[in-house]
Parts: structure tokens; C-alpha cells; sequence
């Protein structure tokens, strides 16, 4: 079976391809691996790649497959998949042109108009969640194109509160 | 003893609460709001009553519900854990008018320890040193100007009433000023309903060390000794530990000294905390008292052998202190992680949604005080703290491997946490050499991300190819795969009639 | 200090080892039969080798397999946990050969303590207090009829060999002797391939009283205390305590100087258990040396602040012992229960086969040494323990109280445990009175049945019919439910290609 | 819906009848019961009935189902499934007059022969299994009507051993 997963933008094709008894052969670019594994519950793997073990802990969204392993998290993307819940500057699924809360808030203030300069790093806008303020920051240097909420209103998570307009390539 | 006991809380701490209450032969009481029916608390209580909706006023801070649910249970006490109403001297006055033991300070002490502006004038009346600051509090921008202009800059803001850091700013110059005191007083309406700030001088490189204090109706008490918190993000603790590496006996001796004087001119009992900012030189300032449980108390447990919760509560039923100060002793080294819904890398936003899957680590020395499970729904309405991750051992070199380990045996799928950042912190040389600080993160750890190598990619690749596998491998034969036996496919015999 | 072990082990004593090495920055190697593959220690250690079939002398008896793993995976030391071949002298000898260091005492102390009746011979000329008992063991029915004739009935065979209860039998009279004799030479020849037993006067009521030792190998020895292990079944442990509620300072203090003394006389290095019998007058007679990890060492880490595998392993790597008796103190209480795959409705006969769902209790003060997960099968080629949880308090009865309610939240589907029966020994009056003794089980809690009232009868039926309910809900919207997101039903478009 | 379990030899019908709130009502003989119930996992229960809380976890097996509640561990037969892995003197499953083992073993020694009376706790067979000597006494008096293994046989769980004629009713 091959999938297809993305992560930090890049596209990534596995090749997998598992007997009955737990032993596997993949392929990931040019690189062969040759391991056993083993389904331990729905979401653990137990896999033993020349002999050193590896706990692997996976589960799946809507869009993307979360991986534990050696006390990381990665989140692969499912291709295909929207943006949904994971915009926002910084944020893995991020578009670096608009900016989103990861949480459902209140715009507290928007401190850019449409039209201003920003630089990477300056504040664009204090959203109110969780009883904190947080003040989302720009991940690019660029200009405001549009800003489409105002002091005092709700925001959904995802939803573009600004767009920019990145002034140099990523 | 108390026979019921109403926890006025939720999450981790007051499963924590619950745990006691059994250990102690007291039924317990849950009180949840509408989204919280399948919340960790309501199942750990031996009964649980709804109390309003999610919003926190509508539930876990309305005092009416609360009271009326207490009633309704026949509870004789209140435990309020920490946060909501915990420092709420209104709520303690209603519970001591009511007939009903609030478990806590009395609601006199605890009115003046809340406001932190008459809270330092009576301990500084008493010879305790304060941080050099504004005698009054303020909601007026141009007195902040020239109040910080006399204190001089840098200059610490900070909200008059509440704590943890939730308005706390940093002002480096007379330019940034106005911007923080707004957004200050903005956060401090919202929190808890007063703007009023203050402002005082900023210490550099101070490390936060506070210590436990125990104190019954009968005029004894104790100090359990220390625990640093110096590791702090948004000027809220994450990492706390005992004992600090910055003091000696003596220190400790003098700190503990000063806590139980601070203690006695405030009138207060039960468990509460004395917070010292501790500069390089040894000079410690008393910042103020924290009238309830901590977050952090397992470290004082783990180090001292005393359970805090039972000792609250065995003091608010009258009892008198059972050990002395010479009882009492240090053995070992215990330091908490706290585990937050956050993105450490987006400035610790925090996070909320469906844990798709977790699995608490185990072992010896290892405690997980936990508010959370596989499949539970982290609400924006609350908190965002998951859990207290806590190790002991006997030298802080093994406890903070042990840390380690344990944050890495930790999975918590679906939402950002701080886990991977906690462990980074751990493993810092300069933290592993005890060089801990307030403003420790942005000096040693500015712009973390988590480092994933390629061939860690690799296998991360690997395992979801795996998962995704078995799942195409499940689709094709449901029902029939031995691993997993469907609870999809075994109605069959089982129906009967209709 | 060491790079990398192999744990000659497996179930919940390879994994505290692996959890050990990993906070000594060693890493760990598991060895497994084919049919451990999925089994916990396989995934608790760095790297995994397997050593042949489930048959134990295929595999985690077999020494030429394990030292084949050694060299292969270049560990330098092997920890053999306990039973397999941690008592095996040969598996020390053949390490001592080939340099591995064998984490334990060296293959001719272990050879002395390992043979009881020689180890009663030494020390007996050193003045040490025995049971009155056979001067030499025995495979000859006639000489262990006279034997026992001279002793005095009762009287108590047991297996030469080995440990653990394994063919230990009370003798009421003459009559039963023969066949008695004959099931423990047969025990004795299948358990550990030598079917000598020997007699030895019983003695009624008596605890079982142990001192944890660790002596390193430049002649420092210290003991770390008591273990009163006295509430057996079938001759073997089932739940540990320290301290005892048996001893006083006094008493405490002479035992240990006994057990000192029984250790330097042996030439014993390492962790080990020196075992007395106590009676009701305070008479304390020497039984054996434990030459390894004991089961039950958890209570005296909890208690004592030491962790005892970290110990054994510095030890093996030569360093002196670094504390010295004065340095140990005990605090508060400890309790251990073994959590066993038996049915103690049945003469607690071992159970096997699927366990289909567990939850492990937490909280602060539990432990659980954890050798299984839901969804593992327990093999029937292998000891049946699954796990030891164990609690600390500062007091024996809060420390009881902590055990009981983890008990009670302690589910463990599909398979017969002795949770319930743990649950109810642990709450019984003349244990909370600390009234135990070897015989406590039979005399207290004979036909142990546990009780179902019709009122928990009918609400584990709403229990069933809710869970059948959903069955049958989730099977007519299949992978349609909100709340369990259907992997069965979610392919699309993850598959490209073919 | 109702639903039929059987412990200790009785039968129990369950009615239930849940909302899509999760509020439910059963009646099991004639007693009525009114309650929340919420799904935490596929395996756990959360039953609030009257304000008490009341923690449940459930598993199936092929011939039964599982309950843990409040400390205890009650396991219902289906109607309809065999006794296979059940059997044994003092199981819950166990039929009085067949002799089986829950456990894989050897057969170490066939104590009584054909024709014997036995006494209720009697020794009738010695069974290896987990390096442990198991004695299988007798669930109830009466006479050995069959013995259908000889010493150093293997036996599975749920094999008739020996077969008694039990000599009162049960």
C-alpha cells in the first residue's frame, strides 16, 4: 500500500507493504527500512527496526494523523484536508498570509489597519480566550490587505480575522 | 470529622480533593456545569450535582448554585480547591452565615490577604521587606506614570486582586507604559472584576520561592518548607520544585521564620503560601500570600511526607496541629510539571478540543495528579491546565531524569500541549544545574520548537504508514479481525423481544 | 558506570529494572520468547532481542540463549530480576566466565545461600537462632518419617531449592507425611530440577519477618529495615508491609544486627532478604538469604527513600555503598499486593487467556508496578503475577484505607485476579489491627466468597444492559457515532495508488 | 430494548429505554429505575442514578459479559453461549458433575477411580499448570461415573476430567 502525508508544507510517500506474521518492508524517498510490528491497542505500535524498539502512539482526526514517538508529536496531514482548526500564525497548517485564532475567542483589539506595514514579529491583533489575553503576532513581514473583525466581536477558530500580503517569498 | 464535603471545583485538583475525602472515610460531592456531565471530576465523587452552564459564572462561580447544591447534599463542608472561588472572601462569609465549614482561612483573613495593596502594608507595618513600590493601587494612568517614574524603571505590573500572573506585565520604559496599564486593567476587569493594578520595581534574575505554612484555629503553626517556581512562561509558574537550589539551612531557616511572622499578623489558617521574590545576593521580599491550596503543593508533599489535603481538612474540622516544626523534614527532591493545553510555539496560546488519545506515565516516583482521559473534551470555557506531572527521588539529578523519561512516555494526541517544552526545559544544562530565574524561558529558550530530525521523520512516517495500514486492513475484513473484535458486529443473541 | 544491560526477565520486574537504567542514562535490553513478543518489558526497553519459545527453558532459563543476547547486543551487564535464573548459580558462574557482570552476589555466595541446608549450617555455627529442623535435606520417604518423628508434628517440608512457597507443605501427623512428600519431591524436580525437601518444626502463628539488605563488594553492608510478608497463600506472599506492627525499636535493632551478621558470614554482595520467622514472644528465627530483588521491594523503597535497583546496579559497577546505616530512617507506612491471575474462589488456581479491558488506579501515594495492559494475553506458561500496587501513608491506617480504595478502582476484565479477595483482607478488622500471621488467610477468610447484594446484582445488570444497549445503537449507525470516530470507516482518501 | 443476562444460574431481563440525552429507564423484575448514563470510552460507564455516582466499566467476551462496578467484578452469561473456559469446580459457569480445569496443564495425578464415592471437597485430580501443583477437590459428594485422562496427560481448559454422579440435588 503507499500513503501520502504532508508536513511543514512537504509532501512525504510511504511505501508499505506487511506480511501476516508483523513483518514489514517500507520505502520512504530512497530509503528502505525492514522491521516487525505489532498492534498493541487500536492507537500503539510496538515496532523493533533492527532489533531497537520503537513505541509508536497514532491517532486521527479529520484532518491529520497525530504520531507520539520518542516523547515527540508530529501531525501529518491528510491531503485533501482543509484548514479547519489549524490556521493561525506559527501553527503547523498555518498559511502565513492569514491570520486565525487556534481558539475560539473575543477580538479584544486590532491594533493594524488595512493598508499599514507590518514586520515579521509585530502585533497584529489581542484575542481573548481562556481568560487570557493573547496577542497574535505577524509570521511574516508584509501589508495588511483586509481586516475582517472589530474590537468586541467573537471568533471562531480558523476564521481569517487579518490577510496579508507577505512582501517576500517564504 | 465531617461526614460529606461539597468540592466547589473541577479538574485535577478536585479529583485530588475527592481522593482524600475516600482515603479519609468522607463521602464526596461534585459539582459540574452543563458541559462538564462527562468531565473526570463528576465520575471520581461518590455523588455529583449540576450546578448551571458552562460559563464559569453560571456554575462554578455562582455562589448561590453553589450554596443551594450544598443544601441540597446535606454537605458540611466546602472545599473550594484553587482558582474560582477559592480567594473569594464573599463566598467564604456566605458559607460561614450559612452554617457551613468553608475549608480555608476565615473569610476576615482572607479579605486581607486578597488585596495585595493593604496586604503589604500591614506585613511591611510589621518589619517584613517589601519590593520597593506603589503604596496604593490605581486605576489612573498618569498616577502609574509618576508612581513608576519615582520607583524607576524596569517596573513589574500586576493586578490588584487575583493572582497567577493574569495581568502581570513587564514595563521596560515610560514609552510602553500606557498600552500595558490599559491591557492590564482590561485583564483585570475581566478576571475578577477590578481594573485596579499596581506597580513596583522589576528584580532581575529573581528566582520565586515560597514556602507552605500550615495553621490550625488554636494559634500553632508550621512551615513545610520551600519550593521554588522560578520557571515561569506569561509570569505563570510551570515548573515547580523542592527544595531550591538556592537556599542553605540558614536561608531557609530565616525564609521559614519570616513566613510563619507574615502568617501570624494576617490571622490566617489552614494551608496557605508565603511568595518571596529572592534576588542573587540572598535578600528576600515578600510579595504576598496565596490563601488556598496551590497547584504545586505535591512537591511539598512528596519532599515533607505530609498530606496537604488532609491536613486541610482535619484542621478545618477543629483538630489541633498534630506535629511541631521539629517534626518535620526535608527528604529527597520532587519537582512538578504542569501540563497545559497550550502551543508553546505560538507565545503558550492556549489550546482546547477532543484528546483523541492519551496515556499517563507510570512508575516508581512518578505521580500524575490528572483532570483529563482518552476521548475527553478540553472546554474553552475554563483553565487550560491538563494535569500535574510530579517525580521524587533522592537527588535532584535523578528527579529531573526521571522527569524526563516520564514527559517522554506521555502521548497526549489531538491538541497542543506543553509537554515536549517541559521536557526541553528539563534537560537544559542551565536548569539541570539549578541556574533557575523568573525570566529563565526567554533568556535560555527564545523561539523553542521542538527538534525533529529526518530520521526521526522517518519513523514517524513509518508508524502512521502502519496505522494506516491496519486501518485499511480493518475496512476490508470488519468485524472479523481477531485483534480487534467489533463491538460493531456481536449484537446477534443478544436481542431479544424488542 | 555502565553503557548498556540486558535484563534476563520479563513482566513487571523487567520493566522497573528498564525504568531504572533509563534514569541512569544505561540503556536497556529486553530478551522474550516468541510468544512475549507483544508482551510490555518488549516495549518498555531500547532494543529487543528474541531468545527462543515460550517453553521457559527454551528461553528465559536458557543460559546459553541469554549469553548469546549479551554478546550480541554488547551489553556489559545482566540484571536477572527474580525467579528464572536470578538464584541460579551456574548462569553467575558462566558470566563470571565470559566478563558480563552478573548484577547479584558473585556465583559462590549465591551457590552457599541457595542451598538451604547448607546455608543453615554456616550460619548456625555462628550462633545464629534456627527452627529446630532435619540436619541434612532428603529424597528418602523413611528418613524424612523418622525425621519428622524427632522434630516433633506439625512439622514443615519444603523444597531445598528454590523459593516462593513452591512445595511448601504443613504436616498436621504421620499419616499425611507420605503424600505430602512425594507432591513436594515432584514440585521440587519440575520447579528446580533437585526433588530434595527437608522437615522443620512449624511453628503456629508465626509472622514472616524480612531485612532488606545491600552490601557492596569492598565490605560495607547496611540493612534497609523490615518487611512483614506474613499474609500468605498457598505458602507464598501475596500482600507486604513496612514497618512491622510487630517490632519496636528494640527488636527492630537486634534483627538487624542478626541479619548483618547472617550476610557477612555468607560473603553475600548486592541486594538481598534476610527472612526470620517471629514468633508471639518476640523468639526470631533465621529461615533463608533471598539472593536477589525480592518481589516486595517496593514497600522498603517507599519507605526507606532508597531505590533499590539503582542501588543493585551501582553496586555491580563497583562503587562503594554511599550511605551508611546511620544515614536510613523509615518513614511512614508501605503496603504491597500482589495482583495475581488466580481465582481465590478456587484455592487460588492460576487463571489465563485475555484480559479484555483494565484501568490502573492513581493517585498520590500509589504505585503500580505494572507488568500487563488491556488487551494482553496472560500465558499460561508463565508466573502468574500481573502486577504489585503498592501505597505509602504516613500512617498505617491511612496507607490502608489508600490500598483499599485503589482496589476498588482497579478493573481488570476477562480474566479471574485476586483484586477482590486483596480488597477484602485489606479491610478486614484484625488486619487493620495489624493482627497477621502465616495462617492469617485460612483462619480469617476461609471460603472466601465475595459479596454481590441484590442492589449492586441489579445495577451491574443496567451496567451490561447500557453497554448492550450502545452495542446495538453503534451497530445500526455504524461508524456514523460522534462519540466513536470509527476507524473502520475512514480510508478514502488516504489510499493513492493501488 | 431488553436484554437477558444470567448469573449464578438465574436468569435477569433488562428493559431499557434510553433518550438521545443520555437519560435513561429500566426495569429489571419489578423495580424501576431512572438514571443519566454517558459513554466515557467504549469500555466505561458514567450512571448517575439519584445524584450517586456510579463508575462501570464493561467488556464482552464470546460467551459473556463483564461488569466492574464498586470494587467488584460480576460476570453475566449470555443466553445461548457453552461453557467452554468456564468449567471447573467452584466457576461460576461450572456444572457440578463435570470435572474440568480453567487452565492448560498435565494431569499429575488421577486421585480416585471409577466407581469411588467422594465426599464434597474431596481431592480428585492433581493438574500442573504455571509451575504450580493444583488440586481439583470435589464441588459436591457423590460416585466417579467416568475418568477420562491417566497421569501425564495434557489437558485443555474446559475438558471433562472425571464425571461424577452427584448424590443430592443441587
Amino acid at each position: 500500500m503507499d500513503f501520502e502525508y504532508s508536513y511543514d508544507g512537504k509532501t512525504f510517500l510511504v511505501k508499505i507493504d506487511g506480511d501476516s506474521s508483523g513483518g514489514y518492508k517500507a520505502v520512504i524517498a530512497d530509503k528502505e527500512y525492514e522491521f516487525t510490528a505489532s498492534n498493541i491497542s487500536l492507537n500503539e505500535f510496538s515496532i523493533l527496526l533492527n532489533r531497537k524498539n520503537m513505541k509508536a502512539y497514532v491517532a486521527e482526526s479529520d484532518d491529520g494523523v497525530f504520531v507520539h514517538i520518542e516523547g515527540r508529536v508530529i501531525k501529518f496531514k491528510k491531503p485533501g484536508a482543509g484548514n479547519g482548526g489549524f490556521g493561525g500564525a506559527g501553527g503547523e497548517f498555518g498559511v502565513k498570509d492569514e491570520i486565525s485564532t487556534p481558539m475560539p475567542g473575543k477580538v479584544v483589539k486590532i491594533i493594524v489597519s488595512e493598508g499599514d506595514r507590518v514586520e515579521a514579529g509585530q502585533s497584529l491583533v489581542i484575542v481573548e480566550s481562556m481568560k487570557m489575553e493573547n496577542e497574535i503576532k505577524s509570521p511574516t513581514a508584509g501589508e495588511v490587505v483586509s481586516v475582517n473583525f472589530k474590537n468586541g466581536d467573537l471568533v471562531e477558530p480558523g476564521q481569517t480575522i487579518i490577510k496579508l500580503n507577505p512582501s517576500d517569498a517564504d | 470529622m465531617f461526614k460529606k464535603i461539597l468540592i466547589a471545583n473541577r479538574g485535577e485538583i478536585a479529583i485530588r480533593v475527592m481522593k482524600a475525602c475516600r482515603e479519609m472515610g468522607i463521602e464526596s460531592v461534585a459539582v459540574y456545569s452543563t458541559i462538564d456531565r462527562d468531565a473526570l471530576h463528576v465520575r471520581t465523587a461518590d455523588e455529583a450535582i449540576c450546578i448551571g452552564e458552562a460559563s464559569p459564572n453560571e456554575s462554578y462561580l455562582n455562589i448561590d448554585a453553589i450554596i443551594k447544591a450544598v443544601k441540597e447534599t446535606g454537605a458540611e463542608a466546602v472545599h473550594p480547591g484553587y482558582g474560582f472561588l477559592a480567594e473569594n472572601y464573599l463566598f467564604a462569609q456566605r458559607c460561614e452565615k450559612e452554617g457551613i465549614v468553608f475549608i480555608g482561612p476565615d473569610s476576615k483573613a482572607l479579605k486581607l490577604v486578597g488585596d495585595k495593596v493593604a496586604s503589604r502594608e500591614v506585613t511591611e507595618k510589621e518589619g517584613i521587606t517589601l519590593i520597593p513600590g506603589m503604596k496604593d493601587k490605581s486605576t489612573d494612568v498618569n498616577e502609574c506614570l509618576s508612581e513608576a517614574e519615582k520607583i524607576g524603571f524596569p517596573v513589574l505590573l500586576k493586578a490588584s486582586a487575583g493572582g497567577g500572573g493574569k495581568g502581570m506585565r513587564v514595563v521596560n520604559s515610560k514609552g510602553e507604559l500606557k498600552d500595558a496599564v490599559e491591557a492590564g486593567m482590561r485583564e483585570a476587569q475581566t478576571a475578577f472584576g477590578d481594573p485596579s493594578v499596581y506597580l513596583e520595581k522589576y528584580i532581575e534574575k529573581p528566582r520565586h520561592v515560597e514556602f507552605q505554612i500550615l495553621a490550625d484555629n488554636h494559634g500553632n503553626a508550621v512551615h513545610l518548607f520551600e519550593r521554588e517556581c522560578s520557571i515561569q512562561r506569561r509570569h505563570q509558574k510551570i515548573i515547580e520544585e523542592s527544595p531550591s537550589t538556592a537556599l542553605d539551612d540558614d536561608l531557609r531557616r530565616k525564609m521559614g521564620e519570616t513566613a510563619l511572622k507574615v502568617v501570624e499578623v494576617s490571622g490566617y489558617t489552614n494551608a496557605g503560601t508565603v511568595e518571596f521574590l529572592l534576588d542573587e545576593n540572598g535578600n528576600y521580599y515578600f510579595l504576598e500570600v496565596n490563601a488556598r491550596l496551590q497547584v504545586e503543593h505535591p512537591v511539598t508533599e512528596m519532599v515533607c511526607g505530609i498530606d496537604l489535603v488532609h491536613a486541610q481538612i482535619r484542621i478545618a474540622s477543629g483538630e489541633k496541629l498534630w506535629f511541631s516544626q521539629g517534626d518535620l523534614s526535608q527528604r529527597g527532591h520532587a519537582i512538578e510539571c504542569r501540563v497545559y493545553a497550550e502551543d508553546p510555539e505560538s507565545n503558550f496560546l492556549p489550546s482546547a478540543g477532543k484528546i483523541l488519545y492519551m496515556k499517563e506515565p507510570t512508575g516508581p516516583g512518578i505521580r500524575h495528579d490528572c483532570g483529563v482521559y482518552s476521548g475527553c473534551v478540553v472546554s474553552v470555557y475554563y483553565d487550560p491546565i491538563l494535569s500535574k506531572l510530579i517525580t521524587w527521588a533522592l537527588t535532584r539529578e535523578i528527579c529531573c531524569r526521571r522527569m524526563a523519561a516520564a514527559l517522554s512516555d506521555f502521548p497526549v494526541l489531538g491538541i497542543k500541549t506543553d509537554i515536549e517544552f517541559l521536557h526541553d526545559v528539563i534537560v537544559h544544562p542551565e536548569f539541570l544545574k539549578g541556574n533557575t530565574f523568573t525570566n529563565f524561558i526567554p533568556v535560555n529558550m527564545p523561539d523553542w520548537k521542538p527538534v525533529v530530525d529526518d530520521e526521526m521523520l522517518n519513523r514517524s512516517l513509518l508508524s502512521a504508514a502502519i496505522y494506516s495500514d491496519n486501518v485499511g486492513k480493518r475496512t476490508v475484513v470488519s468485524g472479523k479481525s481477531e485483534e480487534f473484535p467489533s463491538p460493531w458486529s456481536t449484537l446477534g443473541d443478544w436481542e431479544i423481544g424488542k
